[in-house]
């Protein structure tokens, strides 16, 4: 795709979105060397502007390795809101030599470009149509720092001052969250402070600043909170009373399962003194890192299967190693929670890149004739809500849950409204027969007595003898017992069917936005909400309304297809090459194909409005 | 020659254990193996000595992968919650159900295929995890349910037969065991109940992973190569048309091995496996002793049976992770969700 | 389905086929227990049949058990040619004390039942509309025989000799079958002519014999073999000349590795003496017994990517497993030959039974956009020249192929014309540059200079230092460097799906029988056909013709896609619960849902016509 | 502290192979491993190795999973095929690429997670078909590319440290391999090149399966616990934000293990590892002893390194198979197909 090269390389596009660049309007770039703490500096500059009460966003595009390669930092800020990723940049603080050539080239015409000038940028590479602002930061550092180790760290810090300088971040609101990092240790307090005050007072008194384009205090943050996906889906996990996870580590997944560890140890601890003195500690959880994939599905099948809320936490190579069993949890009707965060390509593919990709292998995972539930996060926010409904839904329907987030959702902060709880809320733990229960009836067979959603009640192991039961695999009949008769069998597969029918009503609604009239709409699915309602402003602004429509979970409910029925044009945008989510719902929500207008995106990095803008007036054109 | 013909233990008054129950009240659904196999054999073994240790039915949990051997948990404790799941994944199933719920008395029972091919990795982890729990691999040496190709165990009976030693090397369950530091191995012959049976009590009472390797002959198919009634002679696509899908009618093989010596046993199609028990003065407490004593026993050709090794001072994985003492499934969820005021604080930490 | 189970039991359906019974065309069934040989007596009835020129298929109905459990087998005998699995049975060869109250249920009115009358048969078993022959098969040969295996084997001879007399088997075709088998070792020989002979002559003696339907030699084999899939497919693989190939044991796909094995042995096995007499084996092929799924496959991709020609045969369990490899195969361009013979169900399900359920599994497998080359044979014919066009197809285009076969097909024995074979044949190698050719360009890159076909050329290790290149399944540009960048991950995968689309001038165009001015038409796949044929020769005698494709090879040709446009509906028949083959046109042919009915059967056991004709009847009601 | 800064080998003259060929031309790219990575030590006595093989580049393959390690093979002889494939499955891909072309000198490369977690299963299998292949280890007892979680081998050197058992048993492939009959087990440390060239080009000429455990510290993550520099301190989540992405420059550690002896070996973070050295009299062909030697040593807290267990006699994949001289992938097509003739002869059975 063209677009994505371009913006990658901050070519201005025709058709571009207006050119915004202003108050609280604009979007920085960090250029750097990964394994250099860059990420910390970076981080502080996020903070702070969201401290400042205007909107942002960060972007964190990393290599799939640790240290020597070029990694880059975005932020977009955006008064008005709008944080999808930037197309353009107007600041791009270009610490890796590596790299400068492609990090000029980047720079918006007009823009600003931050270089360390120990060392003199090579001539080719100055444009007359963008601004360079050097300062020796290696010099001046190398002055006040000894330690090789600090001198790396403070050199970021430095460059973060010479920003705030730069862009006009309230030095209080900068200050107060380093002395939040470092509270006590005051001499490391001490030295951040220094490094940055260097790099803010270099740039006061060489550069014009703030720059044209700069930060105002606004209250665009109240109430919110700056998170990222897999800290908020873990924090689900937690609230919804998962007491075992298992996991193997994968790239962008493996904070999950981690965040999820220190969040048990922080909640769900209780140490002890016992009468001798001795403390003891106590776990209300059980985390299992597992072997592999196959193993950590297992695990979560086997806990689930004996009555504990559990998941696993993975990404698309995973979700095809666990192929087999999910199979087996759907089934056999056992409740599993699957997180995959989503990553970019088939194979291995790109680890660090974002796709969402995975729709169609996780609709339809595993062999013979399944269909799964999905639900579909857009940011951080729903992650956490997802996730707590993900276990609810499971149980409900004892069938596996796969939530599918994403690298940009799960690795990459995002300003959502404050995650709030109900503490009346109870797990929904589904049709579950405990042992006064199973007195009352006359003989429990598993996969029968079936109510009005097609579930059946299940037993728990390790109550009674009377609960007993068999889960197989292989081909069982509404008793639970073994067959291979055809009639047996099928009564068990058509339940099931008609089960995942009935999930439907359950699914978390799509979201809707309709304007009276409007002939044509966007489809769109998770973390690509906030570049498709950027595009969707765009055309409004050009008096096209569009409606809008993103999904939340599968199977899909008939609010879908009628939205589809009420639109001459739906153009489908989403993450990946072959139109997966299209496919889903001509297949699903009976959309007919015709009416469906792929918009795709899939070079790896979060979409931006222009690629949306672009890709809808291509195929108009195409149509026209 | 079905298996409906089996001899059921009579219906005439039967002793009850401590808890009043008969031997009938751990048995479970009519065997489909097929007359004379030896997992048979290791589902009456497991029956008594669920019996005699007194455990309530309802509190065991009977897991197995894929396999004749797998299909065993259908055969005992029909009180209790069975899972049979997929090929080679019992161990992981299981690690998550005692996770959940460690009050439950965990059994797998697995063949050499499902434990020693597909769900090799597994078996090493869950050893080294020491998930507290009976697994039982019921091994003959073949691939019984696909139809007799060679399993990666012990040629059972090769050496003893042919006098010359298998080139691939098969994989020996106990010596893999004791190299990656499980905490109970024992090996057992399903033809011997007498020995079997307190083998598979002691590793019922074993606080850890506790391994039972079961030589249970497969009267089908079988790996002795040049035996007349083998794999080999059914597999030949010659002969194919002539006994396709007959199984001829065998007898359990069965055997007391005697306290501390060898014993040559011949099996239905006249292989032989040379058994040892271990010497009076075996100690079991040293895995450094009990490997060497393994190895050498391998190197004379015999198959040493009996408890080869205890590590009784080991914390299974709830004491390593610190769990409570009730199982998980039991907390309360007030115990599990921090509620709304830890949500508002924690969320302060974000801004 | 209703259908299936009074199918199953040999009731008559209404609307059911013309009632045929009579000369050459007539339906036995045997009921044994597993384990007792039984299949060796069946197997000498199919064949002499067949020897007799007349059209017949035998279906064996097993259980996933070595002994004891009640199995079946059928033969349907058809001079017209109607070998699909028969939906009623005139002759019940009833052997089996287990089954008999459900086997005396199965026999259609007027038919026959033969048991062995050694022990009384429960008078409640007494049907007035059927008629019993007993013989007291245990008793006769119990005193002839004394050896008890061979009691247990000879009485399986002896019903087969019933059999004979009842259904007029010509003695010399059945003398001649039993010496070909046994040749020279005489005892075996006689002892099969003695127990055939006392179940001949107690039915001659007993009966009125022949039957009112019975046999007549005709001439319609002509040419023809009576063969299993799998052999077919095994033979495939060795006349393409795969090399190398390493599988797991799975029903029902584990008699093509070993049936590969053995005709290895007996084409590929060179034996020589050497200079000191000693007998040395060489063999021209090495197959692997893997330790699982994902060894198998990845051994395949292994020495594919080596040069051989490499496959696995599996089954759906097999498939999951495989998924994560098979992306990997995918997206880095390696030949991998997949044999999935299809069994009935999700997870473990019903090993034994038969369904073809893996189609969307398959033709998307793995995380992230994927797409397969799939191939779907009929009949054994097919798998033969379909395995040889798979490693064509596998190495033309540097990708995974999935040949679906299903149990059906793989385990049964079928009546095909004889396989050709043209020595002419050379293998496809596609684009692979040998040290030669390397020479002549300047720089080698893996994935550059594609052809009109979308391939780039490949180079094989071990040759030559100038064709050295690295292959990765993360990430990677046209010159096979590891890349994150958008566009350089895009263009591989573009081209990816492009290949792809190329691919289809390549499969095997679907068969396609269409009447001018059909505005109806049955589409559907593999195993389905004889059944499908069947019903559309029932509505042709009621003047409705209907249209007919079947689909051999995916991604579809666009043959596929107008024959869908040219028709107001298309019923679409296949064996599974979600209509895959038809998700799958609508996907990718383009196929308005609409315009297809699906008509489904998964209960596992092979198609009847009565099934499709009542399918399609009901479609229609449904309509109207 | 990027790769880029890397020494690289000088390009003054430069000594010639048997082949002509100098230690230059077994290079590949530029390492993009952190700076003081104990891969890039196990990458640099590779290409010595290779080298002074005079083994032409063009003949070698190389074969790897995923992970830090997996990279490797992507930093030597650039002149060779090299395949990255996925994670763990590296063993059963060289054995197919092995069976298809035995003129090739298969090298894998693969990690401790990626051989001893996922591939768990696939290692041990390839030592029971005796792939002929070298199977390196680069052993750093972390996962390095996921970011530093506990791998299931050997906690390097946290006996020496804290003087305590590890609980979770740890995997050690050294004993692992040779309780499965491996006919090749050596091991060796990243930081000493002298005995470890040697090792290396010993198991490159084994005839079979030769598996080399080499210890390869990761500088960034480590599982020393309570090294103030470690994953526990990194992963920490108060502290979260101030290193995150922070490698600390480091030097690759090196040391000279002695002749028969014991050395420790002190690790950038301050964790310490005892290394042992074979005896004189050690004699590496008897496998009991081998397996005794590694247990006691490892009882000892100590890590024995050098050519622990040798069988020469062994056949490989090939030999097991009986295949020709030749690779498979040259036969000619004729010797393969057998033509139409037989076909129809070979029908003449199906009638
Ligand atoms: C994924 C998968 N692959 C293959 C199979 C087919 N299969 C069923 S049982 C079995 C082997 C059983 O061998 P073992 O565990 O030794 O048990 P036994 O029958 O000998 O007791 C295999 C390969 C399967 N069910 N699933
Ligand atoms: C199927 C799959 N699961 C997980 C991952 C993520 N992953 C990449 S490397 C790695 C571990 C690497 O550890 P190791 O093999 O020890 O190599 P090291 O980086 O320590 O050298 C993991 C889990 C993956 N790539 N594929
Ligand atoms: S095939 Fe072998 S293992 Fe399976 S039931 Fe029969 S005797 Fe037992
Ligand atoms: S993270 Fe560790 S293993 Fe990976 S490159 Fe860095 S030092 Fe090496
Ligand atoms: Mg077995
Ligand atoms: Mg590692």
């Amino acid at each position: 795709m063209k677009t994505e090269e371009k913006a990658q390389r901050g070519e201005p596009d025709e058709p571009a979105l207006p050119k915004r660049r202003g108050l609280n309007e604009f979007a920085l770039k960090f250029a750097t060397v990964n394994g250099t703490g860059s990420a910390s500096a970076n981080n502080l500059i996020l903070r702070s502007i969201f401290r400042m009460g205007v909107p942002v966003s960060g972007k964190n595009l990393f290599p799939s390795n640790i240290q020597g390669l070029p990694t880059w930092y975005e932020i977009r800020v955006s008064g008005e809101g709008n944080t999808s990723r930037a197309a353009e940049f107007d600041l791009m603080v270009a610490m890796n030599g590596q790299t400068y050539a492609s990090d000029v080239a980047a720079v918006s015409p007009g823009g600003y470009l931050l270089y360390d000038s120990s060392w003199p940028l090579p001539k080719l590479l100055l444009r007359p149509e963008i601004n360079f602002l050097g300062i020796p930061l290696a010099k001046l550092i190398g002055e006040i720092f000894s330690d090789s180790r600090q001198r790396i760290l403070m050199k970021n810090i430095a460059y973060a001052g010479a920003v705030a300088a730069l862009v006009g971040i309230d030095q209080e609101v900068i200050l107060e969250l380093l002395s939040e990092r470092f509270g006590s240790r005051k001499s490391l307090f001490d030295a951040n402070r220094e490094a940055l005050q260097l790099g803010f007072d270099y740039a006061e008194s060489h550069f014009a600043c703030p720059l044209p384009f700069r930060l105002e205090t606004m209250a665009g943050n109240d109430g919110k909170i700056l998170i990222d996906g897999n800290t908020a889906t873990a924090m689900g996990c937690l609230y919804a009373g998962a007491t075992v996870a298992a996991w193997y580590p994968i790239t962008p997944a493996t904070s999950v399962a981690e965040k999820f560890r220190s969040l048990c140890e922080r909640y769900r601890r209780v140490e002890e003194t016992t009468a001798n003195g001795a403390r003891e500690i106590r776990n209300n959880f059980l985390i299992l890192q597992a072997e592999d994939e196959l193993a950590a599905i297992g695990m979560v099948i086997g806990a689930s299967w004996a009555g504990a809320r559990a998941f696993t936490s993975t990404s698309g190579p995973g979700i095809s190693l666990m192929n087999e069993q999910i199979g087996l949890a759907y089934y056999t009707e056992i409740p599993a929670v699957i997180v995959d965060v989503q990553r970019a390509g088939p194979s291995t593919g790109m680890p660090t890149r974002v796709q969402q990709a995975d729709i169609m292998a996780c609709a339809y995972a595993s062999h013979g004739d399944t269909k799964h539930l999905l639900l579909f996060p857009a940011d951080p926010k729903e992650c956490f809500e997802m996730a707590v409904l993900s276990f609810d839904l499971a149980e409900r329907f004892q069938t596996p849950v796969m939530l599918l987030s994403d690298l940009d959702i799960g690795m990459n902060d995002w300003v959502i409204p404050r995650l709030e709880w109900d503490d009346s809320y109870r797990p929904d733990r589904g049709r579950v027969l405990g042992p006064a229960e199973l007195e009352q009836i006359e003989e429990f067979f598993r996969y029968d007595d079936a109510d009005a959603e097609f579930v059946t009640p299940r037993t728990l192991p390790g109550f009674s003898e009377r609960g007993a039961y068999f889960t197989r695999g292989s081909g069982h009949d509404r008793f639970g017992r073994y067959t291979e008769d055809a009639e047996g069998y099928q009564q068990v597969v058509d339940r099931l069917a008609a089960k995942h029918r009935a999930a439907s009503a359950h699914m978390p609604p799509p979201v809707v936005k309709r304007h009276p009239g409007a002939r044509f709409a966007v489809i769109t699915v998770g973390s690509c909400e906030s570049a498709v309602i950027e595009a969707i402003g765009y055309f409004a602004a050009r008096d096209l309304q569009l409606d809008y429509l993103r999904v939340r979970g599968f199977p899909f409910s008939s609010e879908i297809s009628s939205f589809i029925e009420d639109h001459e044009r739906c153009f489908v945008v989403e993450q990946n090459r072959d139109a997966q989510l299209r496919s889903l719902l001509i297949l699903e929500a009976g959309a007919p194909a015709g009416n469906l207008v792929p918009i795709l995106s899939y070079g790896g990095l979060p979409l931006t409005a222009v690629q949306v803008i672009e890709g809808i007036e291509t195929a108009w054109k195409d149509e026209a | 020659m079905t298996s409906i013909s089996k001899p059921r233990i009579p219906l005439a008054t039967l002793p009850a254990n401590e808890i009043g129950l008969t031997v009938r009240d751990y048995e479970g659904a009519m065997s489909t193996l097929c007359a004379g196999c030896g997992h048979d054999s290791v589902t009456a073994a497991l029956v008594r000595s669920l019996f005699e240790l007194s455990i309530p039915p309802h509190r065991i949990v009977k897991m197995s992968g894929i396999g004749c051997s797998s299909k065993t948990p259908t055969y005992f404790a029909s009180g209790a919650h069975g899972f049979n799941s997929v090929h080679g994944r019992m161990a992981p199933i299981a690690a998550g159900a005692n996770a959940a719920n460690r009050s439950s008395i965990h059994i797998g029972i697995s063949g050499d295929g499902d434990s020693l091919s597909i769900g090799a990795g597994h078996l090493v982890h869950a050893i080294r995890r020491n998930v507290r729990m009976l697994y039982v691999i019921e091994n003959n040496g073949v691939y019984g349910l696909t139809k007799g190709q060679f399993s990666a165990s012990a040629d059972v009976g090769s050496t003893a037969k042919h006098g010359e030693a298998n080139e691939v090397a098969p994989i020996d369950p106990v010596q893999l065991a004791l190299s990656l530091g499980a905490t109970f191995v024992a090996r057992g012959f399903s033809g011997d109940k007498a020995q079997l049976v307190p083998i598979l009590k002691a590793a019922l009472e074993h606080r850890g992973f506790a391994l039972v390797d079961v030589i249970s002959p497969c009267v089908q198919f079988n790996n002795h190569v040049g035996s007349t009634k083998s794999y080999h002679y059914v597999r030949d696509h010659e002969l194919k048309e002539i006994e396709q899908d007959f199984v001829p009618p065998m007898r359990e093989t069965a055997a007391r091995l005697p306290h501390g010596g060898t014993i040559v046993v011949t099996l239905p199609d006249g292989g032989r496996i040379r058994f040892g028990t271990l010497p009076e003065e075996y100690d079991p407490r040293d895995r450094g002793a009990a490997l060497h004593y393994a190895a050498q026993a391998q190197q004379r050709g015999e198959i040493p049976t009996g408890v080869l090794f205890v590590d009784e001072g080991t914390r299974d994985i709830h004491e390593l992770n610190s769990t409570p003492d009730e199982p998980l499934i039991s907390l309360p969820f007030e115990a599990l969700c921090p509620g709304a005021d830890a949500l508002a604080r924690f969320q302060d930490g974000f801004q």
